[in-house]
């Protein structure tokens, strides 16, 4: 029942680590009337103190980095990383470039993979409503 | 102030005469692989573009452009960080980070530069 | 006594989709200093773009994903001009109207933007579902939302169906009477022209003298337009085309050049519609890139986009410069900024629609 | 006894109606946007989640705030629902509103500041009207306890209900007045530093401050028949969320100086009419 309403409220943070923005805007277009992810309760935050789901975008790049742990720690438990795009999974599309450090999970752990250069919303989307299951897990086990 | 800006300088006067000021489009540098490197200040001026070319070497003290145009500033700045080059009076740390890899786009000293 | 505070800007804000690092120094809520930080979304294009002349059709267009095309189109001219050959008047009519889709889409991004910074959510909301139009109808043309991947060395991979073409027209006659109300909402509205009035004036003789292109010069009364001098689809091939421009220079004229500015895309859109005749769509090349240099321009939504490039006999390039117009523009807000409150601060910086994947590459 | 029983429901009810507004606020936001927005529920999940998040906090003293200020709300809250003086309950308030503030100030951060600086300036624009409006209601009525009004003030304050606009807008943090908690300018203001657990303490502060303050708009309108009585009361709270959500949805944010001026000139003016109004109806002087 607690994990049941505590997962209907999923806050999130959108993090730009140096992606070419395609990816940033559909997380965009998700709130807006098209997609509205506020049907689930999904609002964007952009305080990494009131959030929980992290949406990160982009290969990470060498100066973003620590910016990016930063903002992982700010955030409290229990919490949900989704790495959105092809470049955040695994900076395939900036294989040549010097400056990334190819991937998030490179740096911070990541749950959830979404495919596509760049993805759609459809897909972010998708990642979400299966990141809630995970994130309910994730709530019992802190409960324990 | 060495002679290539003395005579951009001078080039620029004479284009503002005729006309309305160029605008500055862009500073390029390339490696031409032997030590030196190609500057090339690209100008928009009467609907098409004019560019300026000219050779420094790895050590030259190269005068900024930031007085003409304040728009120079950044586009200097990027060289510096690219290529190593010194522009007086201006500092790099515009994209590089000190994590990342110093002078990236200069290339291997294998060859002379071709004719361009 | 007056005490100086310092606030940070970004690199993650609500007010920025981008990172980037604005560090004010403020007095009681007043600017008065600023220092800017990019290179947070500095990856390396131009060394990996060098790598490949083939592969860098696609890389370039992940230099920025919201003017993604008009990356591949000015990468395809510069290269066309260094091969020495002309793309059919097809693909070039092919390519200026996917560009003016694509300015569609970032001018109505730009606009729901600076809505969103002055805590005008509706309008922001309204934007974007017009945005959501032009989207899909990108994605039913091209198979991509927001990368098309339609442009080769030469013309384009792959031509548009007649009903491909009906369906653009269609959809812009759906569109154009919502984006006329929503121009007259922006004209109108009382609390948006009072938070855009008079904020961030940039001066012309400023505008021209930090290099700006664009919406933003066009804001500061400098009529400047690549679109009537760099590609060739424009005001060549019996195209209809004057450049907007204001002469105020604050964030409401810019955003008013951006708001005329899509009405007028979807005139050029449809012109291209009817200039459009059966015909060949790529002059395919074949070898690597000579040893010469060439440039290209277009006019990207942000401004003047323009590419230098320079080969060397080989599949690698010597040397491959882009000079996007955020990198001209993004610096032009520390000019614009001083005296601003803080509340200012977003609406001013947005005003320039910042890119800073264009700045940093 | 009785007093004391209806006391109590109410101290328990009202919170959750409170909750319930919100989620209406948010939809009816939504269906203005054109989206389809959270279910009605919304704000009570989102609450249970903060409660159950890691409790995690920059200093002690921001804690102490935090409780100060739900504590202080909720007290006010009490005072109102238990029929206590209306004025005292306005104090209390302004303490909690003013705790939230200090809270804000002991986070050292730079948006904590701000939004510190600006929750300060919007508790200086709509506390004197607030208070105009209580003083008002307290003169007319006779009293100033909350149980003791039964007569319905509508027709005589009519100006002064209207007045209670901005003061709305400002305490459910709408968009022409929404200064101190400015998402795109200082992130969540007053609201920054806090996480988890106390964030969801500071929501429910809120809550107790809008209860108190959509209480005095009930206030204005009373009937003999009970069910009348609380459909009038309910409607008038309806209509007024009705309107902050419509505004919100029209306007762009304003300024600080902006929403003084405006918040002070607006609300005092109307009040001050309907004051004079009346004296001059008391006094005869029409007749």
């Amino acid at each position: 029942m607690r994990e049941d309403a505590a997962t209907r409220s999923p806050w999130i943070l959108h993090f730009d680590t140096g992606s070419c923005n395609g990816c940033d805007l559909e997380v965009w277009a998700l709130l807006t009337p098209r997609y509205d992810v506020e049907r689930f309760g999904m609002v964007n935050k952009a305080n990494p103190k009131h959030a929980d789901i992290l949406l990160i975008t982009g290969p990470v790049t060498k100066k973003s980095e620590q910016r990016l742990i930063n903002l992982y720690n700010q955030t409290p438990d229990p919490k949900l990383v989704i790495a959105c795009g092809d470049c955040a999974s695994n900076g395939v599309p900036f294989l040549d470039c010097y400056n990334v450090c190819m991937g998030v999970d490179k740096v911070i752990p990541v749950d959830l993979y979404v495919p596509g250069c760049s993805c759609r919303p459809e897909a972010i989307m998708d990642a979400v409503v299966k990141g809630i299951g995970m994130w309910k897990k994730k709530v019992e086990e802190a409960d324990r | 102030m060495s002679a290539a800006e003395i005579d951009l300088r001078k080039k620029l006067e004479r284009m503002s005469l005729k006309s309305p000021r160029p605008r500055l489009i862009d500073v390029i540098a390339a490696d031409r692989r032997d030590g030196t490197y190609d500057l090339i200040y690209v100008f928009h001026h009467e609907g098409a573009i004019v560019d300026h070319r000219y050779v420094v070497n790895e050590d030259d003290d190269i005068t900024s452009i930031a007085d003409l145009y304040a728009g120079a500033l950044c586009m200097e700045r990027e060289i510096i960080d690219m290529y190593g080059l010194k522009f007086n009076g201006v500092t790099g740390g515009f994209l590089l980070d000190p994590s990342s890899p110093k002078n990236p786009l200069r290339q291997p000293r294998k060859e002379v530069a071709k004719d361009v | 006594m007056s005490r100086t505070s310092v606030i940070p800007f970004g690199p993650q804000h609500a007010a920025f989709l981008e990172p980037f690092h604005l560090k004010l120094q403020v007095e009681e809520e007043v600017v008065v200093g600023a220092e800017m930080s990019f290179g947070y979304n500095h990856r390396g294009m131009e060394y990996a773009m060098a790598q490949d002349f083939k592969r860098t059709q696609f890389l370039c267009e992940r230099v920025c994903g919201i003017c993604s095309f008009h990356h591949s189109s000015a990468y395809v001219q510069t290269m066309e001009r260094l091969f020495g050959i002309e793309a059919p008047e097809r693909a070039k009519l092919v390519r200026m109207i996917m560009m003016e889709a694509q300015r569609l889409t970032s001018h109505l991004l730009a606009l729901g933007h600076i809505a969103e910074t002055v805590g005008y959510e509706n309008m922001f909301m309204q934007f974007f579902r017009e945005r959501e139009e032009v989207m899909t109808l990108v994605n039913r043309i091209s198979g991509g939302r927001v990368h098309y991947s339609m442009n080769a060395i030469g013309g384009i991979r792959k031509d548009v169906t007649y009903e491909g073409l009906k369906d653009i027209g269609e959809t812009m006659d759906r569109l154009e009477p919502r984006l006329l109300d929503l121009r007259s909402i922006v004209r109108k509205d009382r609390t948006l022209r009072k938070r855009l009035i008079g904020v961030g004036v940039l001066s012309k003789e400023a505008a021209f003298d930090w290099c700006t292109v664009g919406p933003t010069s066009r804001g500061s009364g400098l009529p400047h337009d690549i679109r009537l001098t760099g590609f060739d689809g424009y005001g060549v091939n019996g195209v209809k085309f004057r450049p907007i421009y204001y002469d105020e220079g604050d964030c409401y004229a810019r955003t008013m050049v951006r708001m005329d500015e899509v009405i007028q895309s979807v005139d050029l859109i449809r012109q291209g519609i009817n200039l459009m005749r059966d015909g060949p769509f790529l002059n395919a090349v074949k070898g690597n890139p000579p040893a010469a240099d060439a440039y290209g321009r277009v006019e990207a939504p942000r401004g003047e986009l323009m590419y230098w490039v320079r080969g060397k006999n080989e599949v690698q390039l010597d040397r491959i410069k882009l000079r996007t117009p955020a990198l001209v523009n993004v610096p032009a807000v520390s000019a614009m900024i001083k005296g601003a409150r803080v509340a200012d601060v977003g609406p001013i910086t947005v005003s320039v629609d910042p890119c800073i994947c264009c700045t940093d590459r | 006894m009785t007093d004391a029983i209806t006391g109590l429901a109410m101290l328990i009810a009202v919170p959750l109606l409170i909750g319930l507004l919100l989620g209406i606020d948010r939809r009816l936001t939504a269906r203005m946007q054109n989206r389809v927005g959270p279910p009605l529920l919304q704000p009570f999940y989102d609450l249970w989640k903060l409660f159950g998040k890691e409790r995690r906090a920059v200093n002690q003293a921001q804690v102490s705030f935090a409780a100060a200020s739900v504590l202080l709300q909720f007290t006010a809250f009490a005072v109102f629902a238990t029929g206590g003086d209306l004025l005292v309950a306005f104090f209390v308030s302004g303490a909690g509103n003013l705790a939230l503030a200090l809270g804000a100030f002991s986070s050292r951060s730079a948006y904590g500041q701000l939004g510190g600086q600006r929750e300060l300036l919007q508790v200086l624009a709509y506390e004197p009207v607030l208070f105009l409006v209580i003083f008002i209601l307290g003169w007319q009525n006779g009293s100033f306890l909350s149980d003791a009004f039964g007569e319905n003030l509508l027709y005589l304050l009519p100006l002064a209900l209207i007045a209670m606009v901005p003061v709305v807008l400002i305490t459910m943090q709408k968009s022409p007045f929404d200064i101190a908690t400015a998402h795109q300018e200082i992130v969540s203001g007053v609201y920054v530093e806090y996480s988890g657990t106390y964030l969801g303490l500071l929501k429910l502060g809120h809550w107790f401050e809008l209860a108190f303050v959509f209480g005095i708009i009930t206030l204005f309108f009373s009937a003999d028949d009970i069910v009348i009585s609380l459909l009038g009361k309910s409607l008038i709270v309806l209509v007024f969320v009705f309107l902050a959500v419509l505004i919100d949805n029209s306007t762009a944010r304003t300024t600080r100086g902006d929403m003084v001026f405006k918040t002070l000139a607006f609300g005092l003016g109307l009040t001050i009419i309907n004051l004079v109004l009346l004296w001059i109806d008391v006094s005869g002087a029409i007749w």
